[in-house]
This record gives C-alpha cells, structure tokens and sequence, in this order.
C-alpha cells in the first residue's frame, strides 16, 4: 500500500491558500485537530470559506476560547457554514457586524450535505427545515404527499480532520464521539490532511476496524499536543 | 393561586413518558433534567447526537475523556452496551424515525405544534444545531418549558411569532401546569399539575385550550 | 441496556407475513443469513418482494442453488429489486415467463434508497442510470447543469441481515466483506432479525467498534450451519 | 492481415495507463487480466465493490474464507493496507470520483462515448450490478474490448443499439487493434497494436475514427 507524506503542522497549513474553502472536523472542539488548527492561526491565511458544525467557544468574559475559536479570532474567515455558534461570541460579533458571513444549517443536513458532496451525489431531500427560514431560496420537492428540502452537496479545497489512530498508508480510527464530521469530511475535500495521535505502520490496523479509507488521505501530521 | 417556577415538575412528569427501551434524546438544559427521574424498572437508552447511544452520567473529577463528550461539548461517560458513532449516521437515526421521544426547550409554542426555540433575531442567533433535525425526525416531541416568561406572558401561543425550529411537529407540551397534547390545531389539557386548576391555566394562557373529558389533576 | 430476544430461525420466518416486502443482506450469498433463509423456505410464506442487491446463483445444469436462490426456486417472490440476477436462471426464467416481477436497479442506488429509507431522506440524487433504460418514469433534477436522477427510499416489513459477532443487545459487528448491504437494510425495516455466528454478552464488544447500534434489532437468532 | 483475438494485448496495454498509488476498479472477465500485467515500481490499488480497498489475489486452495470475496462473489483475499467497508459507502467512494479507473468489458461502445454492456433484450438480462454506478462516477472509464464480435463485426460503433450502461461516460477504448480516446463524439486513435494498420482498423471499423497525428505503432 502506497505511504502519504508525514508533514509537519506548519507545512500542512502551508497548504491552504488565500480564499480557499475548508473543512475542520471536531465537535465544540472534540475530535478537531488542534496541532494544524494552531499552525493555521500562525501562519493565517485570510479569506476563507469555513465549514464546521461549529466555531467552538469564545467567551468574552474569560477570554477563554478554544479549538476553531483561535481561528475565528484572528479574523480569517469571509463565510462560515456552521449549525451552531452559541458559545463563539466572537463569530456572533463578526456576523451581526457583518464582518464575517454566517450561513446556519441543520446539523444533520450538514453532515448529509459534505457526505453527498464527497459521494457524488447531486443534493438530497430532507424534511429538516420544512416550513422555517432555513427553506428560504431553495426547491421543494414533494415525495408520497411529504414535503422535502433538496439540499445541495458541499465540498471544499482543503478537509483538515482528526483520528485517534492512523497508519502510515493514511487508514484512519477514531474514538469515542470524536468521529463526529471528521468522517464525511474526509470524502468531500480535494486534499485531506489527517492529524492523528498515534501512528502506526501499514498493517497494524485491523482491515475490519478501519474507518477512512487509506485513499482518502493526502498528507498525515502527527498530533503534537492534544490542549484544546 | 401563587405561580413559582418549578422545573422539576416537568422533569418528573416527562420522564414517565417513557417505556422499557425507548430511545430518547433530551436537549441541553432543562430537559437534561428529565434524566434525574426516569422511574425504577424502566430503561431507556439515551442518543447524544454529537454521536452516541448509551450516554451515560458525567465522569468523575480527573476522569474526564474529551473524545466522549454529549451534544453540549461536556465530558460524559457511555453506558455498558452503548456505542459511538459518526454525524451522518446519528442523524440517519434522527431523521430515520429511531429516536422514540427528543424533549427540547422551548421560546414558544403554539397550538399548531410549531416549534421556536432557536433564534431572536437580532438578539440572540446561536444557531439550529440538531435541533431542527430532532423535532423533524424523532417519532414523538415533547416540548419541555416553564409556563411563563419571566415577564409573566405564557410560552403557549396561538401563533409562534419567532422564527421557526421546525413546522407542525410537536406532539406534547409539558409545562409546570399541566400536559398539553396538540390535536387539530388545539392544545389538548390531558392532566393538571396540582395545586393548578384547568381555569387557571386557561385564564393565564393566550391560546385556544381544550379540557379533556378525562383531565386529570395530578401530583408530583 | 435492553436485551433482546433470542429466537429460533423458525420463529424469525414466522415473523414474515404473506404478501410482506422483506429485505435480506449478503452479496452472492456471502454474508447472507443462511440459517434464516433456510427456515424462510422451509414455512414458505409466498407473494413476498424481495430487496436484495442479488438471488445469489441457480444453475440448471448442476443444478447448484445458494442463498437467496432457495427462495426463488419455492416461488416465495412476486416482486423482486436488484441490481444483479445474471446467476440465477431461475429468477431470470420467472422473469421471462411474467410469473415475477424483477425491477433493475443500480447497486449503487440500491444501497442508497435503502439508506435514504432508514435515514428519513425522502430521495436522492444520483448521475447513476442518467440516459439510460433506469431513467425511465425517474424526475430528473439538475444541479449546477448536470443532470441527475431522484431516487426514491425503499423500505420493508422485514429485515433478514447477518453479522459475523452480535452481543444480547443487538449491537453488531461485521467481517470482510461480508457486511455489504446488511448495514443498511438494519436502518430500513419495521423488523429487524440480525443472524449472529457469535453471540457474547452485552459489553463484550468495544463501543467503538459496533457497526450496527442495538436500536435497530429488534431479533437475534444464532446461526446454526454456514453452508451456503 | 490476419486477426487472432488477444485479450492479453488488450490487458498488457490497460495495465500501463496506471500511475503510482492510483485507485483501480476491474470488472469481472477480460478486465480482471489486466492485473496480471501490471508494470514493476507501479502499484496500484484495487477496489472491489462489494466493499474492499487492496483486493489482493485468490487464497491458496482450502483458505477460502467467504466473508471475503469479489464482486464475483469469489473468494479473494485483502492486501496489507487494505480494509473493508459496507455497500453504501463503496459506491459513495465510486460516484464520488475517487476510483481514478474502472476498466470495464463492452457488447458495445459508441463514438459519443456511450457504453451498452449490461443487457441483450430478450436473450440476455443479467442487471447491471455496480456497472452503471462505475462508468458514471469513477474519474476515467477505460471500455476494454476484443475489437471484433465473434460474427466480425466491431463492437465499436456509431451509435449504440443495446440499452445503454451509462451516456457519454466512455474516455478510453482499448482493444486488441489500437487505444482509442473519445473526444468530440468522435473516436481518436492514439496508438495501434502492431502487427495492424491505423488503415486496417478505419476500414474494419464502422464509426467515425480520427488517426491522431501522433499516433504510434506499439509492439505489445
């Protein structure tokens, strides 16, 4: 099986570039990649496009923010896709500022819109949103008498995403909830670079336990830290 | 009649809702609650939609594992015969039908089952989450709120007049008066929490109330 | 976490009435639930549909049969969706004589209407059978100027599926290839019968490594014999 | 000039195009040959669509284990590296682009690019299994065929007359006379097989055959 490079945090950010879209895996910062995300903020590339189920947190009060909240905080997003900012106050700052454009969707019809987008598929028909703003702008389609919103596919330049374990051939395990849309993400980016915490070499993991295909991984990087 | 808060009582009664098995997904806040009074000899199975079923109690102080965490990003632990696994597939399980009740909060709700508990404009956008999904997708949603407002007007409308969570979907409405189930764009008084009376709840409710026959008032 | 109960295969065929649309996993009879199947045969419930990617193979000359064959040569089928009958020629000779109806469709289509059906999607899109005989009577969609097809779920009264190791829960995990269509078709059926070739009790298998979650069985049965 | 079918030139060919690390589907018959010939310091990896990434070669006699089998239905084994994955998500990995290849066999291939492979009417209705999902999706369809119908005719046309396996989706068709690219609802030969002639192929071919002005003999 054919090795991905091994790269470092910094090359791996070097990757993305002005105005890209990106892909960050993690839930309120569980399962993120918190080694690329922090060389991301180094060496800040501006403009992009983000998709995330969410910006984890920032708190005025504190000043604590964690995960893609360093992200947000050094300004580096013209949009954001994300079901939820409730605990970011910065990204609801930059949006009612209208310094930063945040689209809101449905957790669910997130997920389904980056699996589509990485599995071919030209939109798919969910009842979420049905009858709420989240309809506005788009078609509905009425299956057996039932009222769906044809949601269209997602994809990006760039997936950053996290495992618990890879192998140097780029299979990748995850654990816990962590998984979250590190999964979908995988599929649906023209380059995906994985960061996990432990690297194995080729043959270590179980064919059955595998979770991301070796295929879909372009570059690994080692997780260097596992704060938040 | 006095009126105070109390949303244990909604807790109380929501988690005897529930059957031998049930797949239940309880919102952040108070409908977290609902799991501190689930009765003996019933096991229901919690869903986290982060990616969960079997979430279990928080772990200990030093034992916290930030891989498994419930939908409001807190360390919990999972059950004995639970399992993880990915966003698609949580909300496959959502939208599937497979999740029996999903108890959410509430901003408002009114008596053609349309849900907001989401988003004031201008105020406060935090963003759908799961929720839209939940109350779309679970076989069974309950509405979980104090009655009133802080400034004393019902939660209950005629018309939502916030944006929606999600159109016509909300079967139950349990407040700290009473059990509400929505039928033909009414709400349904199936049972009143003592010490309140169906007059009351009438009288302090800005929406059209139809007492059951058979309203029971119950104590918790 | 509940148990469930452990049934014998005659008491799985029973569940399956007369006239009832029923799905069965495997892949030319690998992991197809044999011990159900052949207790299916044997109580005969007829005028069923058939969901199945195949029939698995029947032979005239050598009058070899496996699988799913078994239930087609009893004549149990009045309907049958799949994707591939070309080892069977009896499916392909009832389907010649008009004594069942056997509708084509894409394995890849396949796999996703049954995933739409138990995910709550009311369709999806697909390039899949775009200009071909599988378009006929389809909507077609198009999205940023391709063409697509809207692919409709499909359910069943019951699903027959086959994990290699199952705990008393019904969680489920799966081996080589022989998990295939079985992890679908659990999301898609009112009733779910999982055949299990090892049983172990609840906790025996890592959360993270469950494929199926317990929710969606409602019926386990040991595998007794794994001829096919 | 004499013909002698040679569906070993055809694979010998096929199995150049590869690049290092590339993801390869083989259908089942003459395809499947193209393993075979492989060059050395190329690997490439095969999926199968039953749900395996690094299908490896047929176990020794008496190691069959049937949970792990090919699209045939074939007992194969898995190639260090290599896992495993349900059919859903197999062919999301084919319609989503990430095959680079299929290589596929042919009753029909037309200069528009269509491919008919799947269905006789009345003779012959096996069902196009994963076939349709892997001429629409993979990133480039290679059409592998002997160049002639065992009656002499090509099985390279103008335009199809069997019901289509997919429309349009065709990028190569290598037989045992040449490699042909489809560009322009036309077929560009870009390299003929020697013993034979760009002249021997457009006079026995009844389609519309562009000789590329690079094209080349190759020995094979």
């Amino acid at each position: 099986m054919i090795e991905k490079p091994i790269i470092t945090a910094a090359e791996a950010a070097g990757k993305i570039k002005e105005g890209d879209t990106i892909m960050i895996g993690g839930f309120m910062a569980s399962g993120s990649p918190h080694t690329v995300i922090q060389a991301v903020k180094e060496i800040a590339p501006k403009g992009l496009t983000l998709i995330s189920t969410d910006t984890a947190a920032h708190d005025f009060k504190s000043g604590r923010i964690t995960g893609i909240g360093h992200l947000v905080a050094n300004k580096q997003f013209k949009k954001i896709f994300a079901s939820h900012i409730g605990l970011n106050q910065e990204t609801q700052r930059q949006m009612n500022a209208g310094e930063t454009e945040v689209e809101l969707v449905p957790q669910g019809s997130l997920a389904e819109k980056i699996r589509a987008g990485g599995a071919g598929l030209g939109g798919i028909l969910t009842p979420t949103g049905v009858g709420t703003e989240v309809q506005e702008g788009k078609q509905v389609i009425t299956v057996d008498g039932k009222a769906y919103l044809l949601e269209l596919p997602l994809t990006a330049d760039v997936a950053l995403i996290k495992a618990k374990k890879g192998d140097k051939a780029g299979n990748l395990v995850y654990a816990g909830t962590a998984c979250n849309f590190n999964l979908v993400m995988a599929t649906a980016a023209k380059l995906v670079i994985a960061e996990v915490e432990e690297l194995v070499e080729v043959g270590e993991i179980d064919p059955n336990e595998v979770q991301t295909a070796s295929i879909f991984v372009d570059f690994i990087v080692k997780a260097e830290k596992l704060d938040m | 009649m006095e009126y105070v808060a109390n949303k244990d009582n909604i807790a109380k009664r929501i988690a005897r809702m529930f059957h031998n098995g049930d797949v239940v997904n309880l919102g952040i806040g108070l409908p977290t609650l609902v799991g501190n009074y689930i009765p003996e000899g019933v096991t229901i199975i919690l869903q986290s939609e982060n990616g969960m079923m079997g979430l279990g109690p928080a772990p200990e102080a030093g034992q916290e594992n930030y891989d498994i965490v419930n939908a409001g990003g807190a360390p919990v632990t999972v059950l004995t015969g639970g399992c993880f696994f990915d966003s698609a597939t949580s909300f496959g399980i959502i939208r599937g039908g497979h999740v029996d009740y999903t108890v959410l909060g509430v901003l408002e709700v009114d008596q053609q089952g349309n849900l907001a508990n989401y988003k004031v404009p201008g105020k406060m956008v935090p963003g759908m989450g799961g929720a839209m999904d939940l109350v779309s997708g679970a076989r069974v949603v309950i509405a979980a709120t104090l009655h009133f407002e802080p400034s004393g007007k019902s939660r209950m409308k005629r018309h939502c007049t916030l944006p929606l969570t999600a159109a016509r979907e909300v079967n139950y409405v349990v407040t700290d008066l009473g059990l509400f189930e929505v039928v033909g764009d009414r709400f349904h008084l199936r049972e009143v929490f003592a010490p309140f009376t169906a007059e009351f709840i009438k009288e302090k409710t800005d929406a059209d109330i139809v007492v059951d026959t058979d309203c029971r008032v119950i104590e918790l």
